[in-house]
C-alpha cells in the first residue's frame, strides 16, 4: 500500500493557523505513506496535477487530501483521483479547514489535531476498497401527481418534447382549483378561458395519459426506476363508450349540493362537476345514488344510447413504471373553525373566497350574481377580512399564505363591476402586492373601485337584525369600527392537503411543520427534492399564485425531461452488501429498510448444506444511509465507502 | 511519530492536572457534519478535543462503535444526526434514537458516567448549535474526569 | 376532590355572595375547598401596571403557600385572581431569567408546579357535567340568560388554556345542564370597562351599557358572570346607565355558582342572592323555582 | 399430566406428524434432568414432566431446520420459540408445540443449599415473577391436574431489584460490575446456550473487523457483557438459560431484566407475545422518547 498525502494550504485560510508543512512531515512518517507534500490550493488545475504527477512518480494507489470540508470537494478530488488512475474510492479527506483551522486560533493545537485528523483518514482509506460506479436504466415516461395548473403545464411540456407523461388525479376531472376561479389577477384574464385550451391540450396529446378520479397507492423503487401503484376508482361509467353526451346527467332526479360550487349549487348523481371537465366523462356518486341507495331508479342505464354505464364496476389497481415523479398536488384552504368570533358554520352569509369565486363566476351557481346566501338578496355592502388563518400563530399558520392580499382586491373590484351600487371594505394587516403589476392593480381597486381598505383585524361578527355586523380596529385612525354588512368574505389561507404527509412518506421526501413539501435547498435546487427523481411544483411546496407556479412546473419538467434524455444514470456505489456466509435470515434490515432496498434470496448454504433465505440489497434502490448495518446483530451487512473496517480503524487510530 | 508540542495526547500521559479530553463525534454527513462545516465558515471558536467521524446517517451508528470508543479510552463519544423529520433518509434518526437511549440507560446502569455517551440533532444550519454543544461536551467530560476505567486489568 | 382555595379580596368583600355560593356548592357537591391560611393579594390590576416582577411574585406567594398545605392544585373563582395565578405560572414554568429573579426575592423555589384551576372548570372538567347533572333537585326551566365572560377568563389563550378564547361557551355547557337556555350573544368577552369604574366611569357606563342591551335585545331575563368586577359594573352601575342612556334595565346579573346552587336545591340567602343591586328575587320566583 | 405428554409424544411418532420429539428425561443422577431426542415412538416412555425441567429446548429447534420437530414447552420457552418466528428462524408448520402448564421450576443452585421438600424456597427467582402459567403459543396444552406449589409471587413490581440497583451511585455500580465481569472467562456459555443467539457467525468470532478485544481482560469482557445484552434488547424473554449456564455465576437475568424495563417502560414492548411483532430495534415510534437527546 502507498498512500500518497496533499495537504492544502487554501491560501491563508489553514496555512495561517496550521503549520501545514510540519503536517506533512510528520504524516510522511506514517507507516504506508509513500508521498506528502503541501501547496498552496489543492483544488487548483496545478493542484490536481501534482497530484497526478505524485501518483505517477511515486506509484501511489490511495490518496488523503488534507483539506476543506469533503461536502465541498469530495467529487472533485475524487474525479482528480480516477484522472490518476486511481480509482476514486481510495480517496478520502481530512477536513483541517472547517473543522481545524478555521474553529481554533492556538497554531500549536490547531497543528497538533490537524496532524490527528490526517492520521483518522489514513486509517480510513488503508481500509477503502475499490468501487465501481453503479449504472442504473432510466424508464423514459414521468409521472405526475395532481392535474391542477401546475400537473397541467408539466404535462404539456414534458409532451412537448415528446416524452410520455402521465396525470394522477384525484377528482373526477383535472383543471383542479384554477377551474374553480372566475378571474385572474391581475389582468382580468377569464380563468376557464386561458386553462380550457390547456385542458385540451393536454387531453388531445399523444403522449399524455390521464388517470383521472385515482389515488396513489404505493411508491417503490428510485430514480430511473419507480414502480407506483395506482387505484383507479370505479368510475360507473365506462370511460372508452361515453361520448360525453350528457343524456344521463339531464334525466338523473337526484340533487345534492355541488362540490365545484362550494355547496352554492345542486348537481345530479352522476354528474361531470362542470361543464368543461377533461375527460367528459360523468361519474356516479354512489353515497347518493339512488341504484346504489335503494336499487331504485336505473335512469341513467336506460337513456344511455352507449351502454356506458356500468353499475358494477370495480375499483381497479394497476402498477406502472416511471423515470421521474412530478408532484404537483396542490393545496387547500385553511379550516377556519377555529375562529369562533367569525360564526363559523352559524352565519350562512360569512363565505370564503373560493364561495366569492364560484358566485362571481357568471356560469356559477348564481349566474354571476354576488347574492347573501342565507336570503337570496344582492349583496351592497361586502366586508372582506385578509389573513384568515394566515399570520396568525396562535390560532392559524405562522407564514403568509401571498395570494389573498391580490385575490381580495380582486374580490372587491369584481363586487363593483357586479354590481355598482355595491360597497367593499377590506380589512387587512399588510398589503402584500409584490408581483409585476400587482401593486398596481390593488391601487386601481382602491382609487377606481372605491373598496374601503381599513388596516386592523376583526374581532368579531354577530348577527343583528338580519345583517352581519363586523366590529374590527382601523388602526390607522385608532377607533372601533363597526360594519353593517350584507355578506363577509374571509380570505381564508392556503395549506397542504390533509394527506401530504402520507404523500411524502410514499416518495421519501420531507416536509415541513406545515406539512409542506421540502425542497433539496430552498434557493438553489428549488424544485428538487432530496430523493433524486422526485420533483416540486406549485402549492404543495408552499403557496404559489398562478404565474409562480406555472414556472415551477415549467422548471420541474426542465428538471425530469433532464433525466428522461440520458440513456442511463450514474450512481454512487456507496450501497449496502450483504456477506451470505454470515447472514442468518433474520430480516431484520428489511424491516429496518426505509426504502424497501432489501428482499430475500434463496441461497444453496454449502456448509449446511440446504438450501436458505437471506437478505440481499437492490443496489440500484439502496440509498446508503447505513440503518441496516445498525441493526444487523451479526454485522453481515455493511455499507460501501462507509464500512465497518473503515470505521473500526478510524476509532483505533484515535 | 513524535507527539507534538501541547497535543491532548501528549497531555493523555501526564498528570491529571495536564489532562484533556478525548472525544469522538460521530456526525451524519447531511445535518451534522454540514452544521459544523457551517461553525467553520462562520468561524466560530471551540475547544480542539473532538475529532470527528464522518457517517451518512445516525442510523449508520453501530453501538459497538460507541462500545469500542469507550473501552479504548476515549473521554467522551457523541452521536449528532439530523433533527426528527429532517433525516436526509427521513427515518434514520428514529431508529438510532431508539437504539441509543437503550445503550445509554444500559452503560449507566453498569456503572459509565452517563456524560460519556450522548446524542444531539444539529442541523446545516446550526452551526453555532455545534459549537455550544462541543464547548458543552468538553466542560462536562473535564468534570467528569479521564475515562480510566477500562485501562485496569482483571 | 380537595382544593387549595384562595378567594381573593373580591370575594371576601363586595363578591361576598360568590364566595357564599361557591362555598355552598362545594360543600352540597362534596368538593372541599380549604382556604390558603394567610394568602395575600394576587396583585390584580395595579400590581402589573406598576412593577412587572411585583406582579409576579404577588401570585407566587401564593402558589408557594398553597405547595406547603401538600396541596398541588389551586381553586379559584375571581377572574382576576384566576389570570393572575396563571400568568405567574406559565412565567416561572416556562422564563428562566424571570423564575430566578422571583425565587431571589421570595427565598423560596419555585417552578410552577402548583396547578391553577377555575372553579367553573373544576365543576365541567373535574366534577363532570354529567355527573353534576344527576344531583340537580330543581330544574331551572323557562329562565333565559347570557353568559358573559368577560375578558380575563379565557385571554391570553395560551396562558389560562381555558375554554376557547373568543367564543368560549363552557358557562353555555353549565347552563345547559341546569335547564337554563344560554341566548346565543356575541358579546360574550366583550370589555365592561373593568376598574376604570371608580376613575372613568363614563366609559364603563357605556361599555357595560351595551353589554346589557345586547343581551336585553338578544332576549336574556339575566346575565350570568364568573367575575366579581364584571358583576359589579353590571349590577351596581345599571342605576346609573339607566339614567344616563335613558334605559329601563331591570337586569339581575348573577354569579354562575348561585344558579347551580339553586338547582342543587340550596337557600337563596345561603347563596347571598339577597345581596345584589338589581334584585334577582322576583325573577327567580317568576321562573318558578321559589 | 406426562401420561398426557407421553400418549401425545407418542401419537405425533406413530402418525409421522413428526420427526423428532424433543423432551426431558431423568438424568443419570436420578434427579436432575436431562434434554432427550427421540424418533421412536416406542422411547416416549423416557419422558418426564416436573419442577427440575429446567431447560429451555427451543434451542435445540436450529439444529433441526427443516423437520418437523414436536417439543415440549413452557410458557418461557414458547415465547422464545416466538421470537424465533418472528426471526424467520423457523417455520410454524415445521413444528408442533406440546405447551404444559407450568407453576414454576427449581433453582439447582438453590437446591444444594436447601432441602428439596422445603418446597417454595427452591423455586427459581424468575418464575416468581412470570405471570402466565400457559405458553402463549401452542399446538396442544397439557394442562396441570391437581395442587401443585406454585412459585411464590414476588413483590408486585417485577423489576424491584432493578430499580434498587439503578439508584445505587455510579461508582458503586460500576464497582459492582467491574467485579462480576472480571470474572468472565469469556467461555460463551451464556451464547451458545441461549435460544436466541444463533447468528451464524457471532460477532465476537469476527475478525475484520475485529470488534471486540477477545484477550481476557476487563475491556473485552466488559464489551462482550454489553454486546450480548444489547443484542437481546427487545427480543429476550427471560428464559433464565444465561445466567443458569454460567459457570462464574454473573447475574446476567438482571442485566436482560434492566433492557427488558426499559423497553416497556419507553417503548410499551415485550418480547415474544406475537410473531407478527416487528423487531423492537427494526421499528420505531414518532413520539419516542428523546429528552437524552441535545
Amino acid at each position: 500500500m502507498k498512500i500518497g498525502v496533499f495537504v492544502c494550504h487554501c491560501g491563508t485560510n489553514i496555512a495561517a493557523t496550521v503549520d501545514v508543512e510540519r503536517v506533512s512531515q510528520e504524516a510522511a512518517k506514517e507507516p504506508r505513506v509513500k508521498f506528502s507534500t503541501t501547496y498552496r490550493y489543492m483544488c487548483s488545475d496545478p493542484g490536481q496535477n501534482l497530484i497526478k504527477e505524485a501518483v505517477k512518480k511515486h506509484h501511489l494507489d490511495r490518496i488523503v487530501i488534507a483539506s476543506c470540508s469533503p461536502s465541498l470537494h469530495e467529487k472533485t478530488f475524487r474525479k482528480c483521483a480516477e484522472k490518476a488512475g486511481v480509482n476514486p474510492y481510495l480517496m478520502e479527506m481530512a477536513n483541517i479547514r472547517e473543522h481545524c483551522s478555521w474553529v481554533h486560533q492556538d497554531r500549536v493545537e490547531a497543528t497538533a489535531k490537524a496532524i490527528e485528523l490526517i492520521r483518522l483518514a489514513l486509517a480510513k482509506v488503508s481500509r477503502n476498497k475499490p468501487l465501481e460506479y453503479l449504472y442504473i436504466p432510466i424508464e423514459k415516461k414521468v409521472l405526475i401527481i395532481g392535474g391542477g395548473i401546475a400537473g397541467i403545464q408539466s404535462a404539456i411540456d414534458i409532451a412537448f418534447a415528446n416524452y410520455p407523461a402521465v396525470i394522477l388525479e384525484r377528482e373526477p376531472s383535472i383543471g383542479g382549483r384554477m377551474a374553480r376561479f372566475d378571474k385572474t389577477f391581475p389582468t382580468l384574464d377569464c380563468a376557464a378561458c386561458i386553462l380550457t385550451p390547456k385542458m385540451v391540450t393536454v387531453s388531445q396529446s399523444k403522449h399524455v395519459t390521464m388517470h383521472t378520479y385515482s389515488e396513489i397507492e404505493g411508491v417503490k423503487g428510485h430514480v430511473g426506476d419507480f414502480t407506483v401503484t395506482i387505484r383507479k376508482k370505479a368510475r360507473s361509467v365506462d370511460i372508452n363508450k361515453c361520448t360525453g353526451c350528457g343524456a344521463c346527467y339531464n334525466k338523473c332526479p337526484v340533487r345534492v349540493p355541488s362540490e365545484f360550487d362550494m355547496g352554492l349549487g345542486k348537481r345530479t348523481a352522476i354528474y361531470i362537476p362542470f361543464p368543461q371537465a377533461v375527460p367528459n366523462v360523468p361519474v356516479i356518486d354512489r353515497q347518493n345514488c339512488l341504484w346504489f341507495t335503494k336499487q331504485k331508479c336505473g335512469i341513467c342505464k336506460k337513456i344511455c344510447p352507449f351502454e356506458a354505464i356500468d353499475y358494477d364496476m370495480q375499483d381497479e389497481i394497476i402498477e406502472e413504471k416511471f423515470g421521474a415523479i412530478i408532484v404537483a398536488s396542490g393545496f387547500t384552504q385553511f379550516n377556519h373553525a377555529v375562529y369562533g368570533e367569525y360564526g363559523y358554520g352559524k352565519y350562512k352569509d360569512a363565505i370564503t373566497g373560493l364561495h366569492f369565486e364560484r358566485m362571481a363566476n357568471s356560469s356559477g351557481p348564481t349566474g354571476g350574481k354576488i347574492i347573501r346566501p342565507s336570503d337570496g338578496k344582492e349583496a351592497r355592502d361586502v366586508v372582506f377580512i385578509q389573513c384568515v388563518g394566515s399570520r396568525d400563530e396562535q390560532k392559524g399558520l405562522s407564514y403568509c399564505s401571498r395570494l389573498c392580499c391580490m385575490y381580495t382586491a380582486k374580490h372587491a373590484l369584481l363586487l363593483k363591476e357586479h354590481n355598482k351600487d355595491a360597497q367593499a371594505y377590506v380589512f387587512y394587516i399588510d398589503i402584500r402586492a409584490a408581483g409585476k403589476n400587482y401593486e398596481e392593480f390593488v391601487k386601481k381597486v382602491q382609487d377606481e373601485y372605491g373598496a374601503v381598505y381599513l388596516r386592523g383585524r376583526v374581532s368579531r361578527i354577530f348577527e343583528k337584525s338580519g345583517k352581519l355586523i363586523v366590529r374590527g380596529a382601523d388602526t390607522l385612525s385608532g377607533a372601533q369600527i363597526e360594519i353593517k354588512a350584507d355578506l363577509v368574505v374571509l380570505a381564508t389561507g392556503l395549506v397542504a392537503q390533509p394527506d401530504a404527509p402520507g404523500l411524502a412518506r410514499m416518495l421519501h421526501i420531507p416536509y415541513d411543520r406545515n406539512n409542506l413539501f421540502t425542497e433539496a435547498h430552498p434557493k438553489l435546487a428549488p424544485v428538487e427534492t432530496i430523493t433524486s427523481g422526485v420533483f416540486l411544483t406549485g402549492a404543495c411546496q408552499s403557496p404559489k399564485d398562478i404565474p409562480d407556479t406555472v414556472a415551477t412546473a415549467s422548471a420541474a419538467s426542465v428538471k425530469a425531461l433532464g433525466l428522461m434524455v440520458q440513456d442511463r444514470l450514474q450512481r454512487e456505489p456507496l450501497v449496502a452488501k450483504v456477506d451470505a456466509k454470515t447472514c442468518s435470515g433474520c430480516f431484520a434490515c428489511i424491516q429496518a429498510c426505509s426504502f424497501t432496498a432489501i428482499e430475500e434470496e434463496e441461497i444453496e448454504d454449502k456448509r449446511l448444506k440446504k438450501k436458505r433465505l437471506i437478505a440481499k440489497v437492490l443496489e440500484g434502490v439502496c440509498t446508503g444511509c447505513g440503518n441496516c448495518t445498525a441493526v444487523c446483530r451479526m454485522s453481515a451487512i455493511d455499507l460501501e465507502g462507509f464500512s465497518n473496517r473503515q470505521i473500526m480503524e478510524e476509532i483505533e487510530a484515535l | 511519530m513524535t507527539a507534538t508540542e501541547g497535543s491532548p495526547e501528549r497531555k493523555r500521559g501526564k498528570d491529571k492536572k495536564d489532562w484533556e479530553p478525548r472525544i469522538v463525534g460521530f456526525l451524519c454527513k447531511w445535518c451534522s457534519y454540514a452544521g459544523a462545516d457551517l461553525a467553520g465558515t462562520s468561524r466560530l471558536q471551540y475547544p480542539p478535543n473532538i475529532r470527528i467521524v464522518r457517517v451518512p446517517c445516525s442510523g449508520r451508528v453501530n453501538p459497538l462503535f460507541v462500545l469500542k470508543c469507550l473501552v479504548n479510552g476515549i473521554d467522551g463519544v457523541l452521536v449528532s444526526g439530523c433533527h426528527i423529520g429532517d433525516c436526509h433518509y427521513s427515518e434514520g434518526n428514529f431508529y438510532a434514537r431508539r437504539r441509543f437511549v437503550i445503550l445509554k440507560r444500559l452503560l449507566e446502569y453498569l456503572g459509565i458516567d452517563p456524560r460519556r455517551f450522548q446524542m444531539s440533532w444539529i442541523s446545516a444550519s446550526e452551526g453555532d448549535k455545534w459549537a455550544r454543544v462541543v464547548k458543552e461536551l468538553v466542560e462536562e467530560i473535564k468534570q467528569a474526569g479521564p475515562n480510566t476505567e477500562f485501562r485496569k486489568g482483571i | 376532590m380537595r382544593y387549595a382555595y384562595f378567594p381573593g379580596c373580591s370575594l371576601h368583600s363586595t363578591a361576598k355572595e360568590y364566595d357564599l355560593s361557591t362555598k355552598a356548592v362545594a360543600g352540597t357537591l362534596g368538593i372541599e375547598l380549604i382556604e390558603i391560611p394567610e394568602w395575600i393579594c394576587c396583585g390584580a390590576t395595579p400590581a402589573h401596571i406598576t412593577m412587572h416582577l411585583l406582579s409576579l411574585a404577588l401570585p407566587v406567594k401564593n402558589l408557594l403557600l398553597a405547595k406547603k398545605m401538600d396541596s398541588y392544585e389551586v381553586a379559584t373563582c375571581c377572574a382576576a385572581c384566576f389570570n393572575r395565578l396563571k400568568v405567574a405560572n406559565h412565567f416561572m414554568e416556562n422564563d428562566s431569567v424571570h423564575r430566578d429573579k422571583v425565587n431571589e426575592i421570595i427565598g423560596e423555589q419555585y417552578s410552577g408546579e402548583v396547578k391553577v384551576r377555575h372553579f367553573l372548570d373544576i365543576l365541567i372538567n373535574v366534577f363532570w357535567l354529567k355527573n353534576l347533572s344527576e344531583r340537580i333537585i330543581k330544574r331551572l326551566d323557562n329562565l333565559k340568560v347570557a353568559c358573559y365572560y368577560g375578558c380575563l377568563l379565557t385571554r391570553p389563550g395560551e396562558v389560562t388554556q381555558f375554554d376557547d378564547v373568543e367564543e368560549p361557551h363552557l358557562m353555555d355547557d353549565l347552563m345547559k345542564i341546569l335547564g337554563v337556555e344560554p341566548v346565543d350573544w356575541p358579546y360574550k368577552t366583550e370589555c365592561c370597562g373593568a376598574s376604570f369604574s371608580l376613575t372613568k366611569t363614563d366609559i364603563v357606563l357605556k361599555l357595560s351599557g351595551d353589554i346589557l342591551q345586547m343581551a336585553y335585545d338578544e332576549g336574556a331575563q339575566a346575565i350570568v358572570v364568573a367575575c366579581p368586577l364584571c358583576q359589579s359594573n353590571l349590577d351596581l352601575r345599571q342605576a346609573m346607565i339607566n339614567k344616563k342612556f335613558k334605559k329601563n334595565f331591570d337586569m339581575p346579573i348573577l354569579y354562575f355558582t348561585q344558579l347551580v346552587g339553586l338547582a342543587l336545591g340550596i337557600d337563596p340567602l345561603k347563596l347571598g342572592l339577597n345581596k345584589h343591586i338589581v334584585n334577582p328575587l322576583k325573577l327567580i320566583k317568576s321562573v318558578g323555582v321559589l | 399430566m406426562i401420561d398426557r405428554i407421553k400418549k401425545k409424544a407418542e401419537e405425533l411418532l406413530r402418525t409421522k406428524q413428526v420427526d423428532l420429539i424433543i423432551g426431558y428425561k431423568r438424568a443419570p443422577d436420578g434427579v436432575s434432568v436431562a434434554p432427550v431426542f427421540i424418533d421412536k415412538a416406542e422411547e416416549t416412555k423416557e419422558l418426564i414432566w416436573d419442577t427440575y425441567c429446567v431447560y429451555n429446548l427451543s434451542n435445540y429447534l436450529k439444529d433441526f431446520r427443516g423437520r418437523k420437530i414436536g417439543i415440549i414447552a413452557k410458557a418461557c420457552d414458547a415465547r422464545s420459540i416466538i421470537v424465533l418466528l418472528q426471526e424467520n428462524q423457523l417455520k410454524r408448520k415445521d413444528i408442533f408445540i406440546i405447551g404444559v402448564e407450568c407453576s414454576g421450576i427449581v433453582d439447582e443452585k438453590k437446591l444444594l443449599s436447601i432441602s428439596p421438600q422445603t418446597s417454595e424456597l427452591g423455586f427459581d427467582e424468575r418464575c416468581r415473577s412470570c405471570k402466565p402459567s400457559k405458553p402463549p403459543i401452542y399446538d396442544v396444552l397439557i394442562v396441570q391436574e391437581g395442587q401443585r406449589p406454585q412459585a411464590p409471587r414476588l413483590e408486585k413490581d417485577p423489576y424491584g431489584s432493578v430499580r434498587k440497583s439503578e439508584a445505587k451511585s455510579i461508582s458503586e455500580k460500576f464497582k459492582l460490575w467491574q467485579e462480576e465481569f472480571s470474572r468472565c472467562i469469556r467461555c460463551y456459555a451464556c451464547r451458545q446456550i441461549c435460544p436466541l443467539c444463533y447468528c451464524p457467525r457471532c460477532v465476537a468470532d469476527q475478525t475484520q473487523p475485529s470488534w471486540l478485544s477477545r484477550a481476557h481482560s476487563f475491556r473485552g469482557n466488559f464489551t462482550w457483557n454489553v454486546t450480548r445484552a444489547m443484542h437481546l434488547a427487545g427480543r429476550c424473554i427471560d428464559c433464565g438459560e444465561c445466567e443458569r449456564a454460567c459457570p462464574v455465576g454473573i447475574p446476567l437475568r438482571d442485566i436482560n431484566k434492566k433492557i427488558e424495563k426499559d423497553v416497556k417502560e419507553l417503548f410499551n414492548y415485550e418480547a415474544g407475545l406475537s410473531a407478527e411483532q416487528k423487531a423492537l430495534l427494526s421499528c420505531f415510534d414518532k413520539n419516542d422518547p428523546e429528552d437524552f437527546i441535545r
